[in-house]
């Protein structure tokens, strides 16, 4: 296979660490499939970050993915053909694998690897362990790719001409918000349209707001329903997201436009001419959606989602989401593999390539492709909280289902308590 | 060499019974033909003889062999259908072919015998066409074709020439009669509507009347000594004249007095027990002659004059109320509509039936 | 090349293989129990055997395909119904009275029998009327290729399709869905068409109406085509109009046929789970029976015994299709 | 019929033909056209505007500062917006809020002294008094009559993505035999069902009507399941191309059969029972008779289960596998949608690149739904 | 009132010409008998007449009004379909009824109508049956009935006998016959194989030939001068016997020297011209009397005898090489296969044709 970067030839990359790696590993005559989420120009990214473990160790390896992964999967594991290794986006999804016996641990030199070499690494364990069909807890997971989702996107141009600063707080935010009403201008696009998945964008918002108005442990407790979907304090972010979406004057279209619009078409607001909207908020994925040509960092940009100035002691949280690596066939190849992710070399190709962040602390900052990426990269290696995507750890039919419907619901005219109400007695009846 | 035996014979749709029970035997070689009303049972008779319709009682044997749940494909028959059942995606040729494909007969053999069929029944200029584009009379041939392509123990035909003209007919009538005297092995039940068809091919001539027998026998037999009524009007064309009578003295002949008063002797005898009963007594159209003597049969006034060229029909009014007495008189007649005319006719050729129908002649 | 080869290969292979059965089988059970000739009393004993065993044989893949890829999986969803989420623990009843009780699965039941009584009637109806109107103009076999189109979209594509039909954007914004654009052009206010609950239902109707009209239309042209035209032209001499032969002529002729799209058009109705999952995914109050069932199989690692909970119960829904079915090959079996 | 055909009738029906065919296709249209369009718009406008020119807002650049030239002791930057200058600039402004505040040749003042002037072929100029800095070039908005614009990038994407050619050859590898086999077992199965009496016809006629119900997901696992079991025992790999036939033949078969047996049923029973007399057995009479009359019933579900089969993405993804090597053309497709499935350009360009082949089948089977097949082989009511 | 004006009305089917040019004129209230071989083009013209078939070329008018291109449903007709065309999805009564249903008329008439048909046609008991429940004759019945209940100007036949029984026949036939003569206004043109049948209904036949007119005129016109060859073997059955013949001499009565030696006269006129040309000499099965006199026309051995009940057919071989002579004798004859028989015959019963088969008396 072509490598796409010659090794040894860019100082960025940590060449040693292949080569240390290609040393323990010869896989000749092996096979190793892998499932992935990955499609389209993903796909080729992440074809030229396993073009080093092929190289460095002689595995033959075949990658597939499917626009319906979740169903594949389960489909694959329940009849007995799993790939070796799958990555997959959602931990709820990985916590059903894991409670059927479908995955194998990981082992404690890997748990302590993440300890020791992720930057918030208890956050990661934490994330990455199951319990197993025994009922006991292990490490099954690799958390390898992260978005971050607390961003907010805008035209510094546009700013620029209005005259509108950057907010360093949410009550600036909020401000803002006003003022853009005032000044005849929409401030925010929110598109929760996604087809069948309708609904889920407004879970980031309300998951960010939550880790801005409660504590992190609130916010662990939600997601594993210990405490009530109608606890005071998720029935406050839904209200704080609810300022901002329900209200007609704020969001491009109204209110009731909120739940239709498609997510992938929202961000378009922003470059319209005149502008339809000044705000966006949305994960690090975003750009590919933005019209051709659009420059991150020049045409777009984003800040971080500023917390309250009155809840300091929140800190900076972060809101984020990713892939993880699992094993899903217990063989030396799919072991080498999530081996091979632990190399910075496996991280520095693909932060070189773009739409990669990674909380690998020995990962080389400076590869990342461009400004943006590396701003991102210090959000996240910056956060004094991190925190997973809430509604991916939730139970699917909650987390990929009740919860997005009680979204659309809430933006479409609900009142939180009763939304909440409603997704709790949702969970209540899958438990 | 037992031939074709029903003994008993009886099929029912669901609750509408169509044949009562037949009984008859059919000598290996004959030809037997069905004639009766429309509706009769003639085409579900021979289609239980070729195994298309279940029998639903009685026992059918072919040879001595009992077949009443052999297979057609295994009866050894050939079938000619009132409704043609041609395969419509097939030329006229694949059609007639067909059988005889299916029989495994070799490529030469089968253009000989598609050929010369064609040839007999005028067909060779169509034998590329499908039947949709033939005339009626056409796939009427076709279907005939397609049974003496074969070669079977049993010809079944049902109305075989109905839709062909006249001289057609004939010559296909004759070349079914040809048929029959080659294959003298070879049995032949046909139905027919036609008198000269029946009267002419037949050995024997089945009679059927509401799904059942009413009389079996060679055609000049039903012709000239019909066993009842039914069979008297039925064989012959125009129908045989029938007239009320009362019986009014018995012995070797019988005398008569007919409705409207005259009297006649019949050359029947009947028993001295009868004088007194009503009867009926029969003359064929083609029998009455016109007389101008005092010794005729009856007189009556001609309603309608039909000229067919070789002969004349009369119909006359006068002596059963509402039912004209139909006379056939060879030639074409001065005689006109409104006109007098006394009739006569041969006393051997008279028939006399009993108050039940049946032939005093029979008993 | 070589793939293209090995295609070739394959796929003469796999029909030639599927030929050989039938010609092989029949010509061994001729074989076994020859009649031709044969003596009178061993060739009809022969034939009564191989007349009770070819119907078999000539149904036997089918029977075997059937059994396999539907009956089987059919009896492992029962089984899986009165089991847990694994599949695995015996629960009894517990999933049906889990499913009585909920209120999305009373709304699919709702959802599906507004589907059953709307989808398979219009689409029946406008396959029919496109099939007899195509039927005897010339250009009707590009009327007909174009109607047929839906049916040959794949999924994917066709959801986009009506995405720029019923897509809205706000009051003032250009509207891209063509609906509201009509909508506003007529001087209205755009709506959210996927949102409106009830009428959002037939939306999506429509879309499935759209697609299979060309099913319907497809079949019954074939049907009307068989009809023999002699007993249009007695309609046309009898002075019948053009109305009353459809009607009165044609359609009682190919009545069987119309059943027969009918009831397929029902079944797909109970299964029709792509257009909602691609559409809504059951918000906004449309969920449907089969989407149901999927959500609970496949969603978060699935939970097998209320999906086949569900499953079951849109194979109960079919029961009554089937009695009907039985009684009409009775019917028809006695009229031959 | 001929003689009504003159009728004033005819032409109620070609119109409503026209009508019904308009309301079938304008959601396909807008495919059609949408496929055409240049990516960007697809989002913004709908696909009806384009075709005709229309009025749009944009947003310009101007050529970054080191394109600037002095002249007259000014600096000047000039250009023009509309690459190849096709539209025609009926507005301007430099601010976002304000993207209409001038008149194609008036000169905006822009701050700073320098001034602006965008002309009606969308040539501008930006003049300045001091030297210019930066590396942008300056927004300018700009209300423009575009004329319509189509584009086969779309296709030439799609078409040029890796492994589509071996992708394609797979697709037809599994929809062929999809498709012939099924209708050969089912043509026989039908007409066991149809023409041959055995005990529990009618039941089994409705047990296959009822699997026509059977969720096709129910079954996957089950299946699969089996598959490796057997695949296994054989120590052959579990996912081949027999594997996915047979799998499409048992989920199409039930529609086969009913279809099938409807329609044979429906066949004249004379011309069977010819047949019979004939000496044909039934091998003969379904192979002789039954098969080609019953061509339109067999081409209306080839053309239904080619469809099926090539639109198919669940089946194979399943059975075949989402390997390189053992993509259908839907998989691939899909795969070119990338991870967020956003990218409508190319799904509306895959849609009807997939699209041609059923049409093709459809087109060419449709002469097979024959008039008057059966006419001339029986008479009588 | 022009009534049915047809003029060089031509059919083609692709390359195949069905009919090549047909000039008739057809009179309000006639009964036209269309007759020919089977293929001829009758069903066509009928077809074309109803508005069915597209006329290829030429002018069809009904009342002086072009109607070409008038639909069916304009052209105020009936038909009886050669194949039934029955709707098999209605019961016998619906399948009738439909038409005046169509109409409009009320609920009371049409079951009257319905009815009377029924009745007449012997259908009354299957009134609720589907067609594919009936015989093959009660179809053809069922099809008449639905063409008599309702009332048209214009009726077409084609061959609506063909399947009955004989009784049925004539008893139809007469039920046409006086439909006839009820419905005076009414045109009605009949399509028949059977002699009889065009005999006795036609006002008027028209014998068609491969889609051309041979002769048009009343039945006995046709009978006993038919225009050529064709039209004299058509008309009558057994067909007219022609011998080749020379004409020996001219005048007023015409001399011939038959094949065979013999001579005869023939009450014909001819030219001089023609003395010494080819002649068919013609006579009818049925002007043959067997004569033991030296007066006779010809000699010949019987060589097959058909019994018919009323007549007797007699196939003399002997003159013709191949065709046999047919005599039609009254009676049942003692003659036997073998016998040589000697025939004589009236004069003026004589046909003589010319070598392109038309005949010299009608010159
Ligand atoms: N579709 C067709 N294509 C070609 N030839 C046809 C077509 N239909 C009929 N013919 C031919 O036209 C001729 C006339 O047919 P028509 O049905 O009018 O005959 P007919 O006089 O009614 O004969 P019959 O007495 O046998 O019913 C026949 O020779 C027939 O083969
Ligand atoms: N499927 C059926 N159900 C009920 N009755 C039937 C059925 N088929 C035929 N019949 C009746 O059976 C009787 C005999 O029919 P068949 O066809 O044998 O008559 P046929 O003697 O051939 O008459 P034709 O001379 O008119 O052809 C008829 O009265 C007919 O109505
Ligand atoms: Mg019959
Ligand atoms: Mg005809």
């Amino acid at each position: 296979a072509d490598l796409k970067f010659k090794p040894g030839e860019d100082s960025r990359f940590n060449w040693q660490s292949l080569e240390d790696f290609r040393k323990g590993h010869d896989l000749k005559g092996q096979t190793l499939t892998i499932f992935g989420p990955w499609r389209g120009e993903d796909e080729a990214l992440f074809k030229n970050v396993y073009a080093y473990f092929v190289e460095a160790t002689g595995v033959d390896l075949k990658y597939s993915s499917s626009e319906n992964y979740e169903q594949q999967i389960v489909i694959d594991t329940q009849a007995g053909s799993p790939p070796d290794v799958a990555i997959l986006p959602q931990p709820g999804l990985i916590a059903d694998l894991a409670s059927k016996g479908y995955l194998t641990p990981l082992g404690d030199e890997t748990k302590k690897w993440l300890l020791d070499n992720y930057a918030a690494g208890q956050s990661w364990v934490d994330l990455s362990t199951f319990k197993g069909k025994d009922g006991t807890a292990a490490l099954y997971a690799f958390p390898y790719k992260i978005d971050v989702k607390s961003l907010v996107w805008y035209v510094p141009e546009n700013f620029e001409d209005a005259g509108y600063e950057v907010p360093k707080t949410m009550e600036d935010l909020k401000a803002l918000t006003e003022k853009i009403v005032a000044d005849g201008g929409t401030p925010w696009c929110i598109g929760l349209g996604s087809g069948g998945a309708t609904g889920w964008p407004a879970t980031d918002w309300v998951e960010d707001l939550m880790l801005r108005t409660a504590s992190p442990e609130t916010y662990d407790k939600w997601v594993k329903n210990e405490i009530p979907f109608t606890d005071a304090a998720v029935v406050g972010a839904l209200d704080e997201f609810g300022w901002f979406a329900k209200n007609d004057t704020f969001v491009d279209g109204g209110a009731a436009a909120v739940a239709s619009t498609d997510f992938r078409d929202s961000p378009k607001g922003l470059f319209a001419s005149p502008p339809k909207c000044y705000l966006h908020h949305q994960a690090s994925f975003i750009p590919s959606f933005f019209p051709e040509g659009t420059v991150v960092g020049q045409d777009a940009d984003f800040f971080y989602m500023p917390p309250y100035a009155s809840k300091p002691e929140l800190g900076n949280p972060v809101l984020g989401a990713g892939t993880l690596a699992m094993i899903t066939k217990d063989t030396p190849a799919s072991r080498a593999f999530i081996e091979f992710l632990k190399t910075p070399i496996a991280h520095e190709v693909w932060m070189a390539q773009s739409s990669f962040l990674t909380p690998f602390k020995s990962a080389n900052k400076e590869a990342y492709a461009n400004a943006p990426m590396k701003k991102q990269g210090e959000i996240l290696l910056d956060s004094t909280t991190f925190r997973f995507d809430g509604s991916d750890l939730m139970p699917g039919k909650i987390g990929a289902g009740a919860f997005w419907t009680g979204m659309v619901d809430f933006v479409g005219g609900k009142s939180a308590n009763d939304v909440a109400a409603d997704i709790q007695k949702a969970w209540d009846a899958i438990k | 060499m037992t031939g074709l035996v029903l003994r008993d014979i009886r099929k029912s749709y669901g609750a509408v019974d169509v044949i009562h029970g037949i009984d008859l035997d059919i000598k290996q070689g004959e030809f037997i033909v069905f004639v009766g009303p429309s509706g009769c049972g003639k085409s579900t008779l021979l289609r239980m003889i070729a195994g298309l319709e279940e029998i639903t009682g009685g026992d059918m044997t072919i040879d001595g062999e009992r077949v009443n749940d052999v297979p057609p494909s295994k009866r050894g028959i050939a079938m000619v259908f009132q409704s043609y059942a041609l395969y419509p995606h097939m030329t006229v040729y694949d059609n007639m072919a067909f059988g005889m494909r299916i029989a495994g007969e070799s490529k030469e053999e089968i253009d000989r015998r598609v050929r010369s069929a064609a040839d007999i029944l005028q067909l060779t200029q169509y034998l590329d066409r499908l039947p949709k584009a033939l005339s009626g009379g056409q796939r009427q041939r076709v279907a005939i074709g397609r049974a003496i392509c074969r070669d079977p123990k049993v010809f079944l035909f049902d109305e075989p020439l109905s839709n062909l003209d006249a001289a057609l007919r004939v010559a296909t009538r004759i070349e079914i009669a040809k048929l029959n005297e080659q294959m003298a092995d070879t049995t032949m039940i046909y139905v027919t509507h036609d008198q000269v068809e029946a009267m002419t091919l037949a050995d024997r001539i089945v009679v059927l009347s509401a799904g059942h027998i009413e009389q079996v026998g060679p055609p000049l037999e039903l012709y000239e000594r019909p066993a009842n009524l039914f069979v008297a009007r039925f064989i012959g064309s125009p129908a045989m004249n029938i007239i009320p009578a009362k019986i009014t003295a018995a012995g070797e002949a019988t005398a008569l007095e007919l409705t409207g008063g005259r009297t006649s002797s019949v050359d029947i005898p009947t028993a001295a027990s009868e004088v007194g009963k009503t009867a009926s007594f029969g003359v064929r159209p083609e029998d009455l002659q016109i007389t101008t003597g005092e010794d005729f049969l009856f007189e009556g006034t001609v309603s309608i004059v039909e000229a067919l060229g070789e002969v004349t029909l009369l119909y006359i009014e006068g002596l059963v109320p509402g039912e004209p007495i139909i006379a056939k008189i060879p030639g074409i007649l001065a005689v006109r509509r409104g006109d007098k005319v006394r009739f006569t006719a041969d006393k051997a050729r008279l028939h006399l039936f009993d108050a039940a129908g049946n032939s005093y002649r029979a008993a | 090349m070589s793939q293209l080869l090995f295609a070739v290969f394959t796929m003469v292979g796999g029909v030639l293989a599927c030929a050989a059965y039938f010609f092989g089988t029949n010509w061994l059970l001729d074989r076994i129990f020859p009649s031709k000739g044969r003596t009178g009393a061993e060739a009809s004993r022969n034939l009564r055997i191989t007349n009770a065993i070819r119907p078999w044989l000539f149904m036997a893949p089918a029977l075997f395909a059937l059994a396999i890829y539907l009956v089987y999986p059919v009896f492992e969803s029962v089984r899986l119904s009165f089991h847990d989420r694994s599949g695995t623990r015996f629960v009894g009843f517990s999933n049906f009275a889990w499913m009585i009780n909920d209120g999305e699965f009373r709304q699919s039941i709702f959802n599906n029998f507004l589907w059953l009584l709307v989808v398979p009637a219009l689409a029946t109806f406008f396959g029919l009327v496109i099939a007899a109107l195509t039927d005897r103009i010339w250009w009707g076999n590009i009327a007909k290729t174009l109607i047929f189109m839906p049916m040959a979209i794949s999924f994917v594509g066709a959801a986009v399709i009506w995405k720029f039909v019923y897509d809205f954007r706000s009051e003032g914004s250009e509207q891209i869905g063509i609906l509201n654009a009509v909508v506003v052009a007529l001087g209205g206010t755009p709506e959210a068409w996927m949102t409106i609950p009830f009428w959002n239902n037939f939306f999506l109707m429509v879309i499935l109406i759209w697609i299979q009209t060309g099913f319907a239309m497809v079949i019954l042209s074939a049907a009307l085509r068989g009809i023999p035209e002699e007993t249009i032209e007695a309609a046309v001499i009898d002075g019948a109009n053009g109305f009353q032969i459809f009607f009165k002529i044609m359609v009682p002729q190919i009545w069987g046929t119309i059943a027969v799209v009918w009831t397929t058009i029902t079944i797909l109705v109970l299964k029709v789970f792509d257009i909602v999952l691609a559409m809504t995914n059951g918000q906004w109050q449309t969920q449907v029976l089969a989407n149901l069932m999927f959500d609970w199989m496949f969603r978060g690692g699935g939970d097998f015994g209320r999906g086949a909970a569900i499953a079951v119960v849109i194979m109960i829904l079919v029961v009554p299709i089937m009695i009907w079915n039985i009684r009409n090959a009775t019917r028809e079996m006695e009229g031959h | 019929m001929i003689a009504s055909s003159r009728s004033p009738l005819i032409i109620l029906v070609h119109l409503s033909v026209l009508l019904l065919v308009a309301l079938w296709t304008l959601p396909t249209a807008g495919l059609l056209i949408s496929s055409l369009r240049d990516k960007d718009q697809l989002a913004v406008s709908g696909w009806w505007t384009a075709l005709s020119t229309s009025s749009q807002n944009l947003t310009g650049r101007a050529s970054a500062p080191d394109a600037q030239v002095e002249r007259d002791g000014k600096f000047v930057i000039s250009g023009n917006l509309t690459e190849g200058g096709s539209a025609k600039v009926s507005a301007f402004g430099v601010r976002p809020m304000q993207p209409a505040a001038f008149e194609p040749g008036t000169a905006a003042d822009i701050g700073d002294g320098q001034t602006l002037t965008v002309n009606e072929d969308g040539s501008y100029e930006l003049v300045s008094p001091a030297k210019m800095e930066g590396t942008r070039g300056q927004r300018i908005f700009y209300t423009a009559s575009v004329p319509p614009r189509f584009t086969l990038d779309n296709y030439r994407e799609v078409l040029s993505a890796a492994g589509i050619g071996s992708s394609f050859i797979n697709s037809l590898t599994v929809a062929i035999p999809s498709t012939i086999i099924p209708i050969l077992v089912a043509a026989f199965c039908a007409y066991a069902l149809a023409w041959m009496p055995f005990p529990g016809r009618a039941i089994l006629i409705a047990v296959i009507v009822g699997l026509l119900v059977v969720p096709l997901q129910m079954s996957l696992i089950p299946l699969l399941r089996l598959y490796n079991g057997v695949g296994a025992f054989f120590g052959v790999p579990a996912k081949t191309y027999v594997g996915i036939w047979l799998a499409h033949m048992g989920f199409g078969l039930p529609l086969a059969i009913y279809l099938l047996r409807n329609y044979m049923a429906g066949l004249p029973r004379e011309i069977m029972e010819s047949a019979r007399v004939d000496g044909a057995s039934d091998f003969d009479i379904f192979v002789k008779i039954i098969l080609p009359l019953s061509f339109p019933a067999l081409a209306s579900f080839a053309i239904f289960q080619f469809l099926w089969t090539w639109n198919d993405l669940l089946v194979a993804m399943v059975f075949l596998g989402t390997g390189n090597d053992e993509l259908v053309l839907t998989g691939r497709l899909v795969n070119l949608l990338g991870s967020r499935g956003g990218n409508w350009e190319i799904l509306t360009a895959s849609a009807f690149i997939t699209i041609v082949v059923p049409l093709i089948v459809f087109f060419s089977l449709q002469r097979y739904l024959v008039r008057g097949l059966l006419a001339g082989s029986v008479k009588g009511g």
